[in-house]
């Protein structure tokens, strides 16, 4: 079942993926969308990753992938505990409101 | 065949992940969110591996896409946020995170373009992974647990409702956390 | 002897739990705890005594774990059995454990730490193991952790009422005095492996041998001398002896069991431990023998003038410590050992009497303001009229028997005999006086003070043991430790001879002139005292010979005046530059730190695609 | 390519159980149920789907309008689908793939969502208070669920379910795992969020959670889906802890029946208890249903998971 893809494509597939949610991570102003923005991110990361395990028939990949998830999941926790506070604080979602902390 | 899955699912995962960064409607967005993530677990499952392929859909669509959810339906944002994100989002801001883009992306692939690679087409199964997980890479596991546990801390205190009430309270929030305001509170709160 | 791990191992465990459950453990359970575990140590150390000498008396090891392995250096945590450890870990255990039962009466009704009964048994077990591994250990390494447990101990217990700050003062004073010598011993221990390459205790004595016997020994000579820099730390000898005095600011039974019994024979412990490196450079054994006679002589003179009765006990201390390390000088080293024995049974005893009139008197340590005790007080009358007569020396009583072979073997010596005989001789006399003096102040006499005596028996049996082994112990005692060490010929002064006679008048002497002076009164001693030339004299004895005075005035003072014009520190100019530069950069760069993050996030990615670029060779 | 047979069967299966389901709460409530239609009320359930069917279908205009129309089939769909890697019998199996378990596991994930867009898109605060209850009770038990079914994957050294049922030839699995089996067996009813956990439709606070403003045939998908979700659960506890088509060993002298006749039969006697469970037991409040799984059921999995692993190395 599993198939023999070239690798650039999926490389170049991923990369596509981490862009789109860059360019989300930089346009968006709700946090909302900038954390899912970053959650595409982070899976065009593991899909790189996974990627890379599939080119050498190896586990090493899916373990990345895993360990993503992880972080993914931990980064969820707390990040979701911070937009429930910031709507709370400020009203908004509007992450620029949270810029108390320059310099 | 199978080849042809693998370029439709990249297809819809490109097209899903677009609509996410674009739409203005949060839930619309992370439902595109899951189409996206559904589409990467069957490119995960055609590049064997399965066991990535059901973590990406029981962990991230099934549970951490969930909890966004949940907190979209909790904040409750609807159509006056949708007119909101529509006033924060001008055409203009676009054009320049998306030629920052373009650029990345055509060094990016012009790295690798032409390595002729081509992925092995074997399946690496759960087996497979569990014995790596523990074996060379336990001690990652054991600092992904310590992560998880930090976040179910971090998680649990942004949680809580004091947060709120202080921001209540007055403009200076670190002061009320100073004991001897706290004290009439609690006496307060006794003779109650 | 596969039960030598328990040793140790009990009291460490005694410690884990008093101290990890310190806030939870009633009274009861923590005395039991703390008392029972050295119990526990104490038989294992029976036991392990007597496969000992069931297995014919030869040295043996156990090892219990690899402390680390770096390049070709593995440390092992292992203990080392033989005669010389043996004895030592049957007085630490044996003597250990009579003062633990004790304590759990004295500390009972604690006023000043109401709170601190565990703790201060958690501080006494750790002390136990601390000593122990400092005994057993077969290792320089282990021997220096148990070194510098039982100070870390002694200064948690010397600081044990720490609410009053003298008496953090005086822990403070015992830990730095102490670590002076802990550095020359450390250095010594430094200079061995560096010169041995081994610091295994015993295949270094044997390397040493080897390499400096009969040829060039001043290597170790140096090592001897820092050797016995270390001694003269933990054992309060000369010069380094101004501790001890402030170090009975601890509980009583703390003074009994770290600075008289156990502790502070640490010093004479290392020395025997390390006796072939002092049979090869005899100057350095010489030093020791000065050192032990100089403190005997200071430390009794000063004990005469006393006011304080833990004070006058602590200056006798230091005085029969200083006659081990006189024995051990002038060659006797088993009965320098014996001496430590029965000094560890003797004086145990008369602190803990001594602990007993304090608690009877409600804290009240003025032998001036005692008296007439010996009606309301009558167990520990006896038992210190025992613990006395022992000290003093009287025949046939435990200290007469270690006390008369040190004073035979240094009449023999080579070259001073006579010198050291006299000196120890006169030092004998002293201490028959002042424990005269002592005992007719507290005990005869008019009453001067309330006394209610509320021992039990967990205070007055072990005083009972204590009383029978300091009677007897000089019976059996010396057969413990009779071929621990190589001097041979001892026991050999058995022929009457007119030294030994008059080394047997010398206590009683003593007793009579203390009896006249201080009982008949037959000098008056206030009028002598009060002359001018008495009273300087007096008070140079009371200052112990003004040692204290010549230390604060020549180290601390100049370093507290140095510490005080340096307040501001010229060393941190160097780091305030560091800090001013740090802080104007930081000022520079929280320029850039708009506090948005998409700001951020582009900037990375800006920077990103510049990176890219550049190795790809598209731009620059 | 059972594909349609099954996906039918199991949709008029799913039919006839809310009438069985009648029948015996009824019988154990000492009361009628439905007995009018046909001989003993059977057709009472085809009565029931002519009127969903014909019924109006009405979409509220308040609401998001395709996540309306989306949340019904997806709650459908996903259960179905789970339905795929389930074998009948010996070669009777859609497909079996070798993380079939993990397959059902995504599936019953999925279904969250068709709930919370239930509720999210009628836009009616009961219909959200149920499906913010759904999601997290779904996500919740589906952790216990996850974990409960390892014992029997380091028991069989596979996620395969036909591995699973192969190696409990000798022993069925609820021996060594009733642990196991008991928390996917709460986990289950708790996922499927029949009573007595059907807080998110809990009537009499929230009218009828997160389905409230659903009619017609979109409702009755939804209902089919609930009794799709409970075969689809009894399905699995069957094959993970009693042996699936294999015959007892206690009725051996009857292996003459065909093995389909046994997985069904085991299939019905746990679908008929979880009617009695509803029947029996009371809902519990909503902090109890979630302190009871993180504080009860989750140390209890680990635990499980931890002994199964230890006994097993």
């Amino acid at each position: 079942m599993p198939v023999a893809v070239p690798i650039e494509h999926v490389l170049a597939l991923a990369g596509l993926l981490f862009l789109l949610g860059l360019i989300g991570v930089l346009v968006r102003r709700n946090v909302m969308f900038l954390l899912m923005s970053l959650e595409v991110m982070m899976n065009a990361a593991s899909l790189a990753f996974v990627a890379a395990g599939a080119r050498w028939a190896a586990p090493d990949g899916q373990i990345m992938f895993m360990f993503i998830l992880a972080l993914a999941a931990a980064e969820v926790a707390v990040a979701l505990g911070i937009v429930v506070q910031l709507a709370r604080r400020f009203e908004s979602l509007d992450v620029d409101n949270a810029d108390e902390m320059y310099g | 065949m199978e080849t042809a899955i693998f370029y439709i699912a990249a297809l819809v995962a490109a097209l899903a992940t677009l609509r996410v960064v674009t739409h203005v409607n949060a839930s619309h967005a992370l439902i595109y969110l899951v189409v996206s993530l559904l589409a990467v677990a069957v490119i995960f499952f055609l590049l064997g591996a399965p066991f990535a392929a059901a973590l990406e859909v029981v962990v991230y669509a099934g549970a951490i896409v969930v909890l966004f959810l949940f907190v979209v339906m909790m904040l409750n944002l609807g159509r006056t946020s949708v007119e909101r994100e529509r006033g924060w989002l001008r055409p203009g801001m676009w054009i320049g995170p998306a030629v920052l883009a373009a650029v990345l992306l055509v060094s990016f692939v012009f790295v690798f373009w032409g390595t002729d690679a081509k992925t092995s087409g074997e399946m690496v199964g759960p087996r497979a992974v569990g014995i790596a997980l523990f074996g060379p890479y336990i001690i990652a596991v054991e600092l992904a647990g310590f992560l998880l546990l930090a976040a179910l801390v971090g998680a649990w205190h942004l949680g809580r409702r004091y947060l709120e009430e202080r921001r209540g309270a007055d403009d200076f929030p670190e002061e009320d956390a100073s004991p001897d305001e706290a004290a009439p509170e609690a006496s307060a709160e006794g003779n109650a | 002897m596969d039960l030598l791990w328990l040793v140790p191992a009990a009291p460490l465990v005694g410690f884990l739990i008093l101290f990890v459950l310190h806030d939870y453990l009633p009274k009861v359970v923590a005395a039991v705890v703390g008392a029972g575990s050295v119990g526990v140590s104490a038989l294992a150390a029976l036991l392990v005594g007597m496969d000992y000498y069931e297995a014919g008396a030869e040295p043996t090891w156990q090892l219990l774990w690899t402390w680390m392995s770096v390049a070709g250096f593995d440390p092992a945590i292992r203990l080392y059995l033989d005669g010389l450890a043996l004895a030592m870990t049957g007085v630490i255990t044996g003597v250990g454990f009579l003062i633990h039962v004790y304590a759990t009466g004295y500390m009972w009704n604690d006023h000043e730490e109401p709170e601190g009964y565990a703790r201060f048994f958690a501080y006494m077990n750790l002390f136990v193991f601390a000593m122990l591994m400092l005994v057993l250990g077969d290792n320089l390494l282990v021997l220096f952790l148990g070194w510098e447990g039982v100070g870390l101990c002694s200064y948690l217990l010397i600081g044990f009422y720490h609410r009053d700050p003298a008496n953090g003062y005086a822990a403070r004073k015992a830990f730095v005095v102490t670590r002076v010598g802990d550095t020359f011993m450390a250095l010594g221990l430094f200079l061995m492996f560096r010169e041995l390459g081994t610091i295994e205790i015993q295949q270094s004595l044997t390397l040493a041998n080897e390499q400096w016997s009969g040829g060039d020994t001043t290597m170790a000579l140096i090592i001897g001398l820092l050797l016995l820099g270390g001694a003269v730390g933990k054992s309060a000898q000369v010069p380094l002896q101004t501790w001890l005095p402030d170090a009975m600011a601890g509980p009583t039974p703390v003074s009994a069991l770290i600075h008289a019994a156990t502790m502070v024979t640490a010093g004479v412990y290392l020395i025997a431990r390390m006796h072939d490196i002092f049979l090869i450079s005899p100057e350095a054994q010489l030093a020791v023998a000065v050192v032990g006679l100089a403190t005997l002589f200071i430390a009794s003179f000063t004990a005469l003038v006393q006011t304080d009765i833990k004070r006058v006990l602590a200056f006798s201390t230091m005085s029969q410590i200083g006659y081990m390390f006189f024995a051990l000088g002038v060659g006797a080293w088993s009965a320098a050992i014996f001496h430590l024995m029965t000094h560890a049974f003797f004086k145990a005893l008369l602190f803990l009497s001594a602990g007993s009139v304090i608690l009877a008197l409600h804290h009240e340590q003025d032998i001036f303001k005692m008296g007439g005790l010996w009606r309301k007080l009558p167990i520990p009358f006896a038992s210190m009229l025992i613990g006395s007569i022992c000290l003093a020396a009287l025949p046939f009583t435990s200290g007469f028997f270690s006390k008369d072979v040190i004073m035979l073997t240094a009449f023999e010596h080579a070259s001073h005999g006579l010198v050291f005989w006299g000196g120890a001789a006169i030092a004998a006399f002293m201490t028959a006086l002042y424990t005269t003096r002592m005992m007719i102040i507290v005990f005869f006499g008019e009453e001067r003070s309330e006394a209610h005596d509320s021992s039990r028996l967990n205070m007055w049996g072990p005083l009972l043991v204590l009383c029978a082994l300091s009677l007897l112990g000089g019976w059996f005692g010396f057969g413990v430790v009779a071929d621990v060490l190589p001097d041979g010929g001892l026991g050999e002064f058995s022929h009457f001879s007119a030294v030994a006679l008059v080394t047997m008048a010398m206590p009683f002497l003593g007793i009579f002139v203390g009896w006249l002076v201080f009982g008949r009164r037959v000098i008056d001693v206030e009028a002598l005292a009060a002359s001018k030339a008495g009273n300087a004299l007096k008070r140079f004895f009371f200052g112990g010979w003004g040692f204290d005075w010549l230390y604060d005035n020549a180290v601390v003072r100049p370093v507290m005046w140095v510490a005080r014009i340096n307040k501001g520190d010229i060393v941190d100019w160097i780091y305030r530059i560091t800090v001013a530069v740090t802080r104007g950069a930081h000022h520079v760069g929280s320029l850039t730190q708009s506090g948005r993050l998409r700001w951020y996030a582009a900037n990375m990615a800006f920077g990103l695609a510049l990176f890219f670029l550049i190795v790809l060779g598209v731009i620059g | 390519m059972l594909i349609l047979p099954v996906a039918v069967g199991t949709l008029v299966a799913a039919l006839f159980l809310v009438w069985w389901e009648r029948r015996l709460l009824g019988w154990w409530q000492d009361r009628l149920g439905p007995n009018r239609v046909g001989w003993f009320g059977v057709m009472q359930a085809v009565a029931d789907a002519i009127k969903l069917l014909t019924k109006d279908d009405w979409v509220p205009p308040f609401g998001d309008r395709a996540f309306f129309v989306l949340a019904p089939a997806v709650v459908a769909g996903a259960m179905l689908m789970a339905l795929a890697v389930i074998p009948f019998a010996p070669d009777w199996w859609i497909v079996d793939v070798n993380i079939a378990l993990l397959w059902f596991l995504a599936m019953s994930s999925l279904a969250v969502y068709g709930v919370l867009l239930a509720g999210f898109a009628s836009n009616n605060k009961y219909a959200l208070l149920g499906s913010l209850r759904a999601a997290a009770q779904m996500v919740t038990y589906e952790v216990f669920m996850g974990l409960s079914i390892m014992g029997v994957v380091i028991h069989a050294g596979s996620f395969s379910l036909v591995d699973i049922v192969e190696a409990q030839d000798d022993l069925w699995f609820v021996v060594p795992q009733f642990v196991g089996f008991l928390i996917f067996m709460i986990a289950g009813l708790a996922e499927s969020h029949r009573l007595p956990f059907d807080l998110p439709e809990a009537e009499h606070e929230l009218t009828a959670g997160f389905h409230t403003e659903y009619s017609g045939m979109k409702f009755g998908l939804i209902m089919a889906a609930e009794y799709v979700a409970l075969i689809v659960t009894s399905c699995m506890i069957a094959l993970l802890f009693f042996g699936g088509w294999k015959v007892p060993a206690f009725l051996g002298f009857l292996d003459f029946l065909p093995p389909v006749f046994w997985f069904g039969a085991k299939v019905f006697v746990f679908i008929n208890f979880f009617i009695l469970l509803r029947a029996a037991i009371p809902r519990p409040r909503y902090d109890q249903l979630m302190g009871y799984g993180w504080k009860l059921l989750l140390p209890l999995s680990l635990v499980n998971l931890l002994v199964t692993g230890a006994l097993s190395l």
